[in-house]
């Protein structure tokens, strides 16, 4: 796949827990063209599903007519961007945990889980906006420019 | 050419088995938002019945997101309340990892086989 | 799958041959998803890779900053609906063979072999105008309501 | 549970066998119209070399269209030129299928296996 700039893909699925599974496989298949490592495949598939999810759980899981989630692969000669899109309430990203919690609790581990596995991980969400979560993850040895 | 593509789409088979006082429940499939639902019914059902050593089989798991984690972790805590434990058998790294970047190694008791947890229950 | 009507995915996909392939695997998977046979997965592999092939053809398949390609998959609950629109120069869709050619040619196999894998066909082009291609293939014993 | 999802990239492996006369192309992966090309070329190399007798083994292709199909045509008019002929090996429905819809199980000699291939070469 070299040679290429910055090719993209776009994905809208509903915005429906049992479409996420689509998401996560177009991801890994996208990932895999682009010689990841099988390893960086699973957390790529992994960032995906937990966009996918935030977005869809907070879209209102196919309660109602509910505006679908866009998913935006961007696929650059050293990494792999994508950004999942949502048109739910939005929330203040500076609430969000940096870490696992130390608690034992039930949720939080989605954004933490995120952070772990790629190389940059962007949110811009605002109450009442929607929510705009993006990641990179660079091949091996391509870090960082 | 197989094509297992087909068993990538977030189904999730639950078997159950007893051994003494030892309730396994055995995933094959994907743990995901959509699936985790009727992992967490397994886990409140056998709680419900009393039974409260639980040991989920993750060795056929091909995928595990945050919201399976949080129904394993929500099924300790129900367990525990009971003086019981909610072990897991895992030795697919993939997934160990997940354990292990949020710190949840340290609260589930890990088995590497299902001959590791007959063992301890002999052992026990 | 059931309980769903018409529920909707977008694909968006560089008008590139090597691109072809992730619009095959994910026409594949709603496929299986909606349970059709193995048979009949495979025809819609087919027949999403034939139209894909001759709008990334006819889009210039990767030679400059072509416009990509739009590919909706429509589930209903008895049939699957793909629409494939490109923006290249169009034609007139009366003179696309109904049948493979008789004389050995090698090419002009595209469209009849569409024709014979799906239950409708429907071409929508004009010189100039881009073109939108959609089948539909029922699942098994929903043929033609 | 292994991942075969990966093989399903359009990607095209080609390996070449002589047996006397006759050039064995082995296929395995996908023809589309983005690894078409590759097989054609390999197909002028060999009719440019001389090589006239012809066999595409199918039988670990998981997915051909039209385009495979108009090279194979191609293919087979170039050795027919020279006398010469282009048949294929293949025993998976799927692909038969794609040969029959469009006619070209007339067109092409069709060998059911490696084996059939050798013994026909054999009787003549
Ligand atoms: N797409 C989104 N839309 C609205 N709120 C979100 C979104 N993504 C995350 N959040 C907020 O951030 C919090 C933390 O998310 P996360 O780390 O994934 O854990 P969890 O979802 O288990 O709470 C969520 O509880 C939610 O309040
Ligand atoms: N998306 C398209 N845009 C422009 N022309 C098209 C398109 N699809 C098909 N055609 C026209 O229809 C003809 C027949 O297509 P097809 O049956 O697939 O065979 P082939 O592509 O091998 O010629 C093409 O040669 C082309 O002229």
């Amino acid at each position: 796949m070299s040679g290429d700039k910055n090719v993209a893909f776009e994905l809208e699925i509903p915005a429906n827990a049992k479409y996420i599974s689509l998401a996560r496989l177009f991801a890994g298949s996208i990932a895999r063209r682009m010689n990841f490592s099988e390893d960086s495949v699973d957390d790529l598939k992994i960032a995906v599903s937990e966009m996918c999810t935030n977005a869809v759980v907070h879209t209102g899981n196919g309660t109602a007519e509910k505006p679908p989630i866009n998913i935006r692969f961007i696929m650059g000669e050293e990494s792999l961007t994508v950004e999942v899109q949502d048109r739910g309430p939005g929330f203040d990203p500076r609430c969000v945990l940096e870490s696992p919690p130390s608690e034992l609790l039930e949720k939080g581990f989605g954004i933490p889980l995120i952070r772990s596995l790629v190389d940059v991980f962007e949110c811009q969400s605002s109450p009442g906006g929607g929510t705009k979560v993006t990641i990179t993850k660079f091949l091996p040895g391509r870090e960082r420019g | 050419m197989v094509d297992n593509e087909v068993r990538e789409g977030s189904e999730l088979d639950i078997a159950l088995e007893h051994v003494g006082d030892h309730s396994i429940v055995v995933l094959s499939g994907e743990v995901d938002v959509y699936s985790a639902p009727k992992l967490r019914d397994t886990i409140k059902n056998l709680v419900e019945e009393g039974r409260y050593r639980i040991v989920v089989d993750l060795e056929d798991v091909a995928f595990l997101d945050s919201t399976g984690l949080g129904v394993l972790v929500g099924g300790l805590k129900r367990v525990k309340h009971h003086q019981g434990d909610l072990g897991i058998i895992c030795n697919q790294e993939r997934i160990l990892r997940i354990f292990r970047i949020t710190g949840l190694t340290k609260v589930f008791t890990i088995y590497s086989s299902r001959e590791d947890l007959l063992a301890s229950i002999k052992g026990a």
